[in-house]
This record gives C-alpha cells, structure tokens and sequence, in this order.
C-alpha cells in the first residue's frame, strides 16, 4: 500500500516538475522537436502542390546538433543560448528556400566534458547531425574541438571563449567560432579603462579558474602598458556565494577603479555585495559585458547602475537587425548569451544556404563559414583565417531609463576587432 | 573456478558485439564496462567491507592525471606513463588508506569526501600544471598487439583487460582476504579477537578498489583521449557508490552491471529528455523502494549463490 | 584590524546560516539515524518558494514563514512516505535520500528556471552600519545575532524543557522511549518536519547573501554534512561549534589563502576526525 | 608451548600482576592477580558488574590497564594489540554474541582457521581450497556437533546454537588459552548442560579460563576459582575451599 503511495507521489512530482517548466517551454527539446517536424510537413505538402513546374529540386533535411548545458550550474545560460538558436530558425520557419528544412537535435553537455564528449559522439554517430552548434563552458570547448578534428565534422562555437587555443595557430579547420575570445574584450578594456576613462590603480577580481585567470591577465597587461597600476588581484573560488571575505581583502580607498569578472549568480552576488559593503556607487567598476548581462540586471537593482562594461552586444545598440532580433524576443532585453544562440544561427544558416543544405562535400561548408558576411544584430560579422570571429566591441554604462528599467547606454565603440587587436 | 569460467564466457559473449551494433553503440559499451568494471572493484570496498566511500573517484582520475601529465608535461613514453599513472593512484591509495579506514560508516563517507575534494581542489586549482578544469586534451593511445585507435579495436583492448581484472576480483573475492573483509564490515572487535589486524584488512580493501578504480581510470583517458577533474570529482564518486547499491553489493555482478546499465541509460535519457536527472533520480527512488536487495537480489537463486560466497561450494 | 573585524564578521554570517541547516541534519541523524542527503535540496526549497512569495507580496517575513512551512510539508511527505527505508540499511538511505535529492534539484530548475536569483533583504535592514569601524550590512549582523539567540533557544529547549527530554531519550535509546510510553513515531516525524522547515527557512534567510540558485543545494549540503561530522552526531553544541568553526575557517582561509582554500576548509576537517573520530561533542558511533 | 608449561609447573601459563582498569573515575579492576596453570581448568566467578569482561578484555588486549603485567607463558602480553595476542595463543568468546551474522557456520569458523594455518594474508587462492584449513574446520564442526549447520547462515540458528558456534570459533584459532566468557548465559537448563559436557570434554592440555555468574556451572567445571567483587579479588583457591569461603557466601548468596 505504502509502495503504492510512493508511486502515486513520484509520479505526482514530475508531472509537477513537466508542467511546470512552461517557464522555458520553448526551450524543451520534445517542442523544438515538434517544430522540427512540423516544418518538415509543411514542406512537404508545397511540393505536392506543384509537381511539375520546374525540375525539383530533391528535398534537403539539414540535421544539427546543438550541444548545451541544460542541466548543472550553467543550465541558465544553455537554455538562453538554445532558445536564441530557437528563436532564429523559427523566424525562418526551419527552411531555407522551399526544399531545405532545418531540424534541430538538442544534447545535453552538464557543462562537463566527458558528458559533452559522450553526446557528440551521439549526435554525430548515432542521430548523424550534419554539424554540432553551441557550446558554453570552455572547459567542454577543447576536448570538443579535438573531436570535431578527429570525426571531421564542423563545429561552430558560440559562447565559449576562454580557449584562444581553438582558433589559435594550430586550430582544427572544422572548428568556427562565433563568440569573441579573450583577446578581443579585455586587452581592449585594460586598455580603455587607463586611457580613455584615465584611471590609474586598480584592484582585479576575477573568479579562480583558468577563464578568470586569463581575463584578468589581459586586463593587466593592456592597462599597465597603459600607464596604469594593478594593485591587488583577488582570485575567489567558482562557486562562491559570499564575496564578503574578498571585497575584505583590498581598501577601497586605494583604488582609483575596480576591474571584476564575474557571471551569473556570482555576478549578482558580487555587485550587491559590492554595495552593500558601501565600495559602490563611490567606486567604479568596470568588467566584461558578462558582468551586467540584461537578464541579471534587474536581480541587481540600483548596485549596478554606473558599471561600465565591454561587450560585444547589449540590447540598446541601434541595428536593423538587433531591431528584428529584439521584436522576435518579445519586445524584452535580449542577453548576450540569447544573442549568442541567435547570432550562432544565424551564421550557420547563412553557410548551409550557400552549400545548398550539401553535406558531402564538407570542405565546401567551410568555405562558406569562412567566407560568412554579414549583418548581425550587433553589427558586421566575419571570420578571421583561423575561424575566429571579427566584430565589433561596445563600451557600456548601466542606466536606469525613464521607465525605472535598469539598461546600458552605449559610451563607445571600437570596430573590426580581430583576436590579434592591438591598441 | 565455475565464477571466473563464467566471466570468460561472458567476455565471449560480448565478445561478439563488435558484429552486431554500431560503432556508436560500440563506443557508448566500451565506456560502460569502464565503469562497471570500476563500480565492480569498488564493491569490494563498500559492498564487502561495508565503507561507504564518496572519495574513489579520486584513483580513478589520478592514474588518468597521471599518464596524461607525464605525456604531456615530461614527454615520457605511453606505457611507462601507464605505469605512472598507476603508481600515482596507489601513492594517494596508501597516503589516505591508513587514515580514513580509522572510521566508520559516515564519517569515512565524509573523510572520504575531504580526501577527494582535496584532491579535486589541487588538480583544478594548480592551472599552471594540471591545465585547471580546462583537462588536458590530446592523448593518444598506446600501440599494442592490435590497433586499437579504432573504436573496435578499442573495444577489444578493453574488453580483455576487464576481463583480467574481474577476473583477479572475483579470485580475491573468494580468497581468505576476501572473505575476512566479509568479516570486518560489522564485527571489529571478532575479528580482533580472531587475530585480523582491523586497520590493515581495510586498508587492504581501501587500496585493492583504489586499483581496479586506477586501471579503469587509464582505460578512460584513452577511451575519452582527454582528462578532466570531472573524472575526480564527488559526482562520480556518488555515482559509482549508488551503483554498487543499486547493483546489489557483495554481489559483484550486480553493481558491474548497475555501473554500465547507469552510463548507457543516462546517455539515452539526455537524448530524450531535458529533465533526465530527475529520471534518474526516480529511478534510484524506485529501485530502493522495490529492490532494497538491489539488482543482484532479483535473481535469487543467483543471489543466494553469491550472497552467501561459499555455502554451495565447500561441500563440492 | 580592518581585516580581521570584516573576516570575522563574515565567517560568523557563515557559520549563523550553517548552524540553522545542520541543526536539523545533525539531530534527525542523531535521533532516527537518517543521513538525510535530501536536506540541501528542502534548503533550497524554502529558498525558492520564499523568492516567489517575495516577489508577489514584497514581504519578506511571509517569504520566511513560506518557505519553512514548504519545506517542513515536504520533508514530513517524504518521512512518512519512506519511513521503512529511511530507517533501513545506510546504503538505501543514501541511494533514497540522494535520488530525492536529483528529483528535487530538477523540479527546482523545471520550475524557477536555471538563472540565478536573489532574496531582497527587507528593508529595515537594508542599510549598512559601523561596527568598530567597519562598514558591515545590518543584515549580516541581523543573521549572526538571530544565530545566537536561536542558538541559545534551542539549547534550553533541548537541556531544560521536558520536550527537549522526551527528544534527547529518543536519541539516546529509542527502545526504552518506546517502552516508557513515548509515542516515537510522533517524535520522529515532528522533528524529521522541523528539521526540514529549518532547512527551508535558513534558504530564505540565506536568500540574500547567498543567493537562490541551482547548485547551491549541493555546497550546503557538502558543508552541513562536514559540520555534522566534526561537530559530533546528534550533538546540537556540536552542530552550532561546528558551523562556527567552518564558517570561520572557510571565509579565514579563503580570505588569506585563497589558492588552497580546498585545503585551509577539509586539511582541518580530516585532522578532527582523525583526533576525534565522534566529532568533537558527539557519542554516538556513526555507522 | 604447552609442553614447555607441563615442564615447569611452578611457572603459570597466563600470569596476571597487580592490574589496575580505570574507567574515568571508577576503579573497575583494583590491582587483580591471576595465575593460571597451563591445563588448568580456572572460573572466575563474580556479581554482575564485578569487572569480569573487564578482566578479559585486559587479557584480549580490548582495554589498556592503567598499571600492572600480563604474561603469556612467560611473555609480556603489554601493549600488543589485541590481534597479535591471539596469534601468540589467546582465545575469547563474548558475552553477547558477535558471529558474523550473514555468513554461514562454516565460512565463521573458517575466518578463525584460516589465521591459525597461516593463510589469512592469501589473496590469490580460494579461502575453501586449502586443504588443511578445510579439513581442520570440518573437524571442529564435528566436534561441536554443529557439521549438520554448516551451510545455515549464522542468523538462521537459535541462540544456543549461536553461543556453541561462538565457543567453536573461538577454538577453530587452536589456542593453548581459552577464555570464555559467560559461554551459558541465556540458555535453557538443558542447553546449558550440554555447554558444559562440552567443555569438559574439550582436550585437556588446553588452558580454559571461564567466566560465571552461575555458581553450578562454575563448580562443575572448574577446579580452582578467583572471586571478583567489585573489581577486587576477594578470594583465591580451589573449588572446595571457595564454597566455603564466608566472604564469598556472603557476597554471593546476598546478590542470589
């Protein structure tokens, strides 16, 4: 009886768990699934109707599959990321012209590599996806592009950056990467932030693991080449909650500007403690977009406003195609990981129209990746040699407008930056 | 004897597989009896000698560590980083060992724990050597008798070095240290009074699952042909403690077959449904409440074959 | 100085939010021998729930008083539901307990979505004060106070009511309990429901110092389950010395060695084991 | 070793000097000697809460005395966990009983046999395959009358069925020392009889110390006797002046 009611119960909690995830509906892979398939039928029928008029062209199914993380620590940001790859192709109705569809197969990666390893080889051996799509965690981006290599299959890259190595000298040239490295944010930030804004000590705050470690090496390089000094460098763990004990570690008195690199709920944490403690407002602060996304912005309230961030897409920027973007999402503030999904979508179907949905001929496909041009929702878009992406980067301020919404306001712009940017 | 002839046969059987399924399937096999096999060893430690630990990932990852850092770092040569690699984990084995067997029940399960979070918090930390959480990527695989940079060959290489250490396990098993760790999971004081030395008999224990973790742990980097600290961390600890359980501990076939069935039901679940952590944790809800016994004990006749080690076979 | 009134502080805040989790651990393992490993996730729970109740009432009281009744209902739920293998072996504790514990974290991220969020401290102690010439939130200092007096209730409860007897003679003998006419099982599933709603509760108090986010069901366990341990089972003087001794390890040594803060937090924790395998307070083998 | 005892009969076999145990704050041995002549067999007898287990376990090496000596045929037993003193001829049995419960008659007294043989540290063999051990766990099977139980799991017998597999256990380490410990508590009055034909009948070049609190099974088995009461030695000799000693009578049959 008990057993029965131990049933009963458990079923109980998932169907709870199901229906409740209306939240990030669109996100659910069954629905993507479904309109996959959809878009399949409705092809189908278009053909039927007209047998006859031209020499058909032979129905072409393009299969990707899309790796994020949708569980674990990181599952907020892959669910933004695919929602964006989402978000596009249903605005072109997963078809390219009337005989190409798109389906989207999506894995889960738990941001771990061995799992993201384990569902590559699924997707590619199993379900044969013509390419793979995503990625957010760059611990998952290396062994995946060793894979990439090693299967020949294409992958392009849209949020992880902290790997320069994937597109450095030796990449593999069926690894593409649509998000910006670290060398293209924060030696231009270092650099900005001691020339431009004229702050000369700083106190770097980046979480302990290599991405963090990095970033915040390129701050300081450009920033002292740059006249300025880098007083301390605090490195808390991944994972914390409580930046009390760090923001302990330096006087706020000797500084003149606070360089941070964090994301998601160790941004949030980090800015209201920053306030908090009473560093912020008097202080600024200045950090990679990631630390002022749109969508944790309103979590931090008024501890945000005045940080000045570099990135490489906020909401605010005046593009047709960010105009487009932004209608697709609603109307709402889209973040740069959406951005991301999108723009990773976007470029993609941009390359599988100009093979013509041809997976046979791979080299072709990549041809076409290299050759992309085009005009993203945060500008003109391209690849370097190395599969690099070239873009432009934008100076932010966190605002409130005059609605009491907290946004950015764009104070600069450098354009056309390359990986190899130098100021 | 009839224990190890039926591991052979199974090593046939399988043996097969390569004719049958897919290269896919091939793959996602391999890296089951990889953890099976691990979850197999470990049975000895938790099932046996009853020591829940929540640390064994550790010589799991620390022998792939090591053959990855010596290949990459100091150049050495595939097969004798294969030895480093195992020497590592039975250096940390015989470091902690000693130590942790001094506890019981949950505070062994947390000694454990601090052990490997030790251990997980220097190989993510120490970035400039271990390459962080980055892992290290680009191992290749030795050249043995057969090629087995293919995914069959691989398979085989695998396959055959499973079967000599499950073969060696179930020898153990049923061999006078074997059966005395039967003796030291819930009688310290009888078995004082008996002459065992408590502290070493675990120890032994502690050191002989830290192994096989160890050699599995080899058969996995160059399965992946990468090392990450996800291959030391608690969660796979957790899991391969929760497959011994499920499996049925003392049965040593059951949690082999809850290890691998665990890899390749979770890589179908993630194909198929974004909420699969909570299937799985269903599952083991489920299991626990209809199976308390484990997987093993649906089969009684088998189960109180193993169960009870040697009862059929002194009288033969 | 500076340094040391702000570390102290903030290892103290630590310390106050695990004392609230691991007193609920320690004394349901302590009474029924139940390693509840589902306990992080009834922490996050309240967390959650008290985030939704914030939001749509602004109060954050009610978000409290929300979040400890959700958890207490559903740690009650489970207790009753599992009791046989609750009170079996430890391993099918630990595979129940754990499986729980995924099912809960999935539900979580199905529900509140993965973005990690935060509480809104309540007003009246949203300002910041001057404490011997630091600048702290009141907050903070809010959650350390309320630790000690909460502390302090809990221990006259425990010592000196006759509740607190009938639960202790619970601990330390369950058959003479039962035979002296205690109806056990009614022992077990209130304290097994409080402990629960405690959990809840501190995810709502924790809510906007830590924040509310997938994950964090897993570091408080971790650490409950450490201060449980050092502190000794079943020992509420254990479960608070504990949390006050790993919140103030963890935050010194994060603060002073950040690089080996791994080491500075469970180095300590297996040299405590090693000197004192019950725990610093606790009499009771844990098997 | 035995042997060497039957030779010097002036020096006992397990020799026991001024032990003190101290729990905390309670005395619970106070400066106890004990002598044991090797084939002796020796009672202790004593209340409840006497500090005969106590005794034991100083002589098993399961509590550290405060102070005082334990010699084995002539050794210091001192400081030697208590693995090692059964390797040098000591055997106990305990009060409750602490069987492995889950595993079979057989493989219980096979633990203990395998050590005596010297193949416990064998990890490459199975336990069962070593002809001697085998052969020797059979016979003590046999003659405790326990062959027909072999393969039941220990959890599977009754309770007097349990304390005879404890005392053959104990034996299967061939020790030249047998301590037991209160071998008939709980039993019915013809099990009880059946415990003690069995240990009268157990060789008699081996040593056998016995604890009891049950003054019948004490006198029939025993020759000489030490009395404890409340961690004193109060009284020392042979059976027949024991039960008259006046201080016995009384603390016994006060506590009777």
């Amino acid at each position: 009886m008990r057993k029965l009611l131990v049933l009963l119960i458990l079923t109980g909690l998932v169907l709870v768990a199901c229906s409740g995830s209306a939240i990030e509906e669109a996100a659910t892979v069954p629905e993507v699934e479904e309109v996959a398939t959809e878009a399949v039928e409705e092809a189908a029928p278009t053909e039927e109707a007209a047998p006859t008029e031209e020499p058909m062209a032979e129905a072409v199914n393009v299969k990707i599959g899309v790796l994020n993380p949708q569980t674990g620590g990181l599952a907020a940001f892959g669910a933004e990321v695919d929602k964006g790859i989402q978000l596009y192709f249903e605005s072109i109705d997963y078809a390219i012209n009337d005989n190409l569809t798109i389906e989207l197969t999506f894995a889960d990666t738990a941001a771990s590599p061995e799992q993201a390893l384990e569902q590559a080889r699924r997707l590619v051996e199993q379900e044969e996806v013509d390419f793979l799509l995503g990625i957010v965690s760059s611990s998952v981006a290396v062994p995946l592009a060793q894979y990439a290599d090693e299967a020949q299959v294409p992958l392009v890259v849209t949020v992880a950056g902290g790997t320069p190595v994937i597109t450095g000298p030796d990449r593999s040239p069926y690894v593409f990467r649509t998000s910006i490295t670290t060398g293209q944010l924060e030696p231009i930030l270092g650099w900005y932030t001691a020339s431009e804004l004229g702050y000369s000590t700083a106190v770097v705050l980046a979480p302990d693991f290599s991405a963090g470690h990095a970033r915040a090496e390129a701050f300081t390089e450009t920033f002292t080449a740059a006249g300025g000094e880098v007083v301390a460098e605090i490195f808390p763990p991944r994972g914390t909650t409580d930046y009390g004990p760090f923001i302990g570690q330096f006087n706020p008195d000797d500084v003149d500007v606070i360089y941070a690199y964090f994301f998601g709920s160790e941004a949030i944490a980090f800015v209201q403690q920053l306030n908090e403690f009473g560093v912020t407002p008097d202080k600024p602060v200045v950090s990679p977009g990631f630390l002022t996304e749109a969508e944790v912005l309103p979590a931090m309230g008024d501890a945000a406003l005045g940080v000045i961030s570099a990135t490489h897409y906020a909401p605010v920027l005046d593009f047709p195609a960010n105009a487009d973007f932004v209608d697709l999402n609603s109307g709402a503030a889209p973040g740069t990981y959406l951005e991301s999904g999108y723009l990773g979508a976007q470029v993609v179907a941009e390359a599988i129209a100009e093979v013509g949905g041809d997976f046979s001929d791979v080299q072709a496909f990549l041809d076409a990746l290299a050759a992309t041009d085009l005009a993203s929702p945060s500008g003109p878009f391209g690849f370097d040699a190395r599969g690099q992406s070239v873009r432009s980067l934008y100076i932010i301020q966190v605002v409130q407008d005059d609605d009491g919404n907290y946004t950015h306001e764009v104070l600069d712009v450098i354009e056309n930056v390359s990986q190899d940017w130098s100021p | 004897m009839k224990r190890v002839l039926i591991v052979i046969a199974v090593g046939f059987l399988l043996a097969v597989l390569p004719f049958i399924v897919s290269g896919y399937w091939l793959g996602l096999i391999t890296q089951a009896v990889i953890l099976g096999g691990f979850a197999m060893g470990l049975d000895l430690l938790v099932g046996f000698a009853r020591m829940p630990s929540i640390g064994h990932s550790t010589f799991f990852g620390l022998s792939g560590y090591g053959v990855a850092l010596a290949v990459t770092r100091f150049d050495v040569a595939i097969w004798p980083a294969v030895g480093i690699g195992l020497l590592l984990s039975l250096i940390a084995a015989l470091l902690f060992g000693p130590l942790a067997v001094r506890m019981r029940g949950l505070a062994f399960l947390t000694i454990t724990l601090a052990f490997g979070q030790l251990t997980w918090g220097l190989t993510t930390r120490w970035s400039s050597f271990t390459n962080g959480e980055n892992g290290i990527p680009g191992i290749s695989r030795p050249s043995f008798l057969w090629d087995i940079e293919t995914v069959v060959g691989y398979f085989y290489f695998t396959l055959l070095i499973a079967i000599a250490i499950s073969i060696f396990i179930i020898i153990f098993a049923e061999s006078p240290v074997g059966i005395s760790l039967l003796g030291v999971r819930n009688s310290d004081t009888r078995m004082s009074a008996l002459g065992y030395n408590i502290h070493s008999r675990r120890t032994i224990a502690f050191v002989v699952a830290a192994a096989v973790g160890a050699m599995y742990g080899i058969l996995n980097v160059f399965y992946n042909k990468f090392i990450g600290p996800g291959s030391l961390s608690w969660q796979l600890s957790a899991q391969m403690l929760l497959s011994v359980v499920v499996g049925g501990p003392v049965s040593l076939w059951g949690p082999f077959l809850a290890g691998s069935g665990i890899v390749i039901l979770k890589t179908m679940l993630i194909g198929t449904t974004q909420r699969w952590p909570m299937v799985l944790g269903l599952l083991y809800v489920v299991s626990v409440v209809f199976l308390p016994g484990g997987i093993a004990s649906l089969l009684p006749k088998v189960r109180a074959r193993f169960e009870k080690m040697f009862r059929g076979r002194v009288t033969e | 100085m500076r340094f040391w009134i702000f570390q102290l502080l903030n290892g103290l805040t630590t310390g106050a939010l695990l004392f609230f989790v691991a007193s609920g651990l320690t004394v349901v393992f302590g009474l029924m021998r139940i390693l509840n490993l589902s306990h992080g996730a009834l922490f996050l729970l309240g967390g959650y729930v008290g985030l939704s109740v914030q939001h749509f009432t602004g109060n954050f009281f009610l978000a409290a008083l929300a979040g400890a009744a959700t958890s207490g209902l559903m740690g009650l739920l489970l207790q009753q539901t599992f009791t046989r293998t609750l009170l079996g072996s430890t391993f099918n504790q630990v595979l129940l307990t754990l499986g729980i514990a995924f099912i809960l974290n999935n539900g979580m991220l199905a529900i509140w979505g993965g973005l990690p969020q935060k509480l809104k401290t309540p007003d009246f102690l949203s300002e910041s004060i001057s404490v011997f010439g630091v600048t702290y939130p009141s907050y903070r200092l809010f959650l350390i106070v309320l630790a000690f007096a909460a502390g302090l209730a809990l221990w006259v409860f425990w010592e000196r009511s006759t509740l607190g007897a009938v639960v202790r003679s619970c601990v330390d003998d369950r058959e003479m309990a039962a035979a002296m006419g205690i109806r056990v099982d009614l022992v077990f599933a209130s304290v097994f429901a409080i402990g629960a709603s405690m959990a809840g509760l501190t995810g709502v108090l924790g809510g906007p110092v830590l924040g509310v986010y997938i994950g964090l069901d897993f570091e408080v366990l971790l650490l409950a389950v450490v201060v449980v341990v050092i502190g000794g089972i079943g020992s509420l003087n254990g479960a608070f010395v504990g949390s006050m001794m790993v919140g103030l390890i963890d935050t010194f040594g994060k603060a002073s060695f950040p690089e080996i803060s791994y080491f500075t937090l469970f180095a300590p924790v297996i040299l405590i084991l090693l000197l004192r395998p019950l725990g610093l307070f606790g009499r009771i083998l844990p098997e | 070793m035995i042997a060497n005892a039957h030779q010097s009969e002036h020096v006992s076999l397990l020799s026991i000097r001024d032990i003190s145990v101290q729990f905390g704050g309670l005395l619970a041995l106070n400066a106890v000697n004990l002598d044991v002549n090797a084939g002796a067999r020796y009672g202790i007898l004593g209340p409840n809460g006497a500090g005969k287990t106590t005794l034991f376990n100083a002589i098993s090496g399961f509590v550290d005395p405060s102070k005082g000596e334990i010699k084995l045929n002539s050794k210091k037993l001192d400081g030697l966990p208590s693995h090692e003193r059964v390797l040098r001829g000591l055997s106990r049995t305990f009060q409750i009983t602490t069987l492995f419960p889950e595993l079979s008659v057989l493989e219980n007294v096979l633990m203990a046999a395998q050590v005596d043989a010297g193949k416990h540290q064998v990890f490459w063999r199975a336990a069962n395959s070593h002809k001697e051990v085998m052969q020797r766990v059979e016979a003590q099977l046999v003659d405790l009358n326990l062959s027909r139980l072999a393969l039941s799991t220990v959890s599977a017998l009754s309770y007097g069925e349990q304390r005879l597999l404890e005392i053959a256990v104990a034996l299967a380490s061939k020790p030249s020392v047998l301590l037991l410990d209160e071998p008939t508590a709980g039993l019915s009055a013809a099990e009880m009889r059946s415990v003690v034909d069995l240990i009268l009948k157990l060789p008699q070049d081996l040593t056998i110390v016995l604890i009891e609190h049950d003054l019948d099974v004490v006198f029939d088995v025993s020759e000489e006797l030490s009395v404890l009461h409340f961690g004193n030695m109060i009284a020392q000799g042979p059976a027949s002046q024991i039960r008259e000693d006046p201080l016995v009578r009384e603390v016994y049959l006060g506590e009777a």
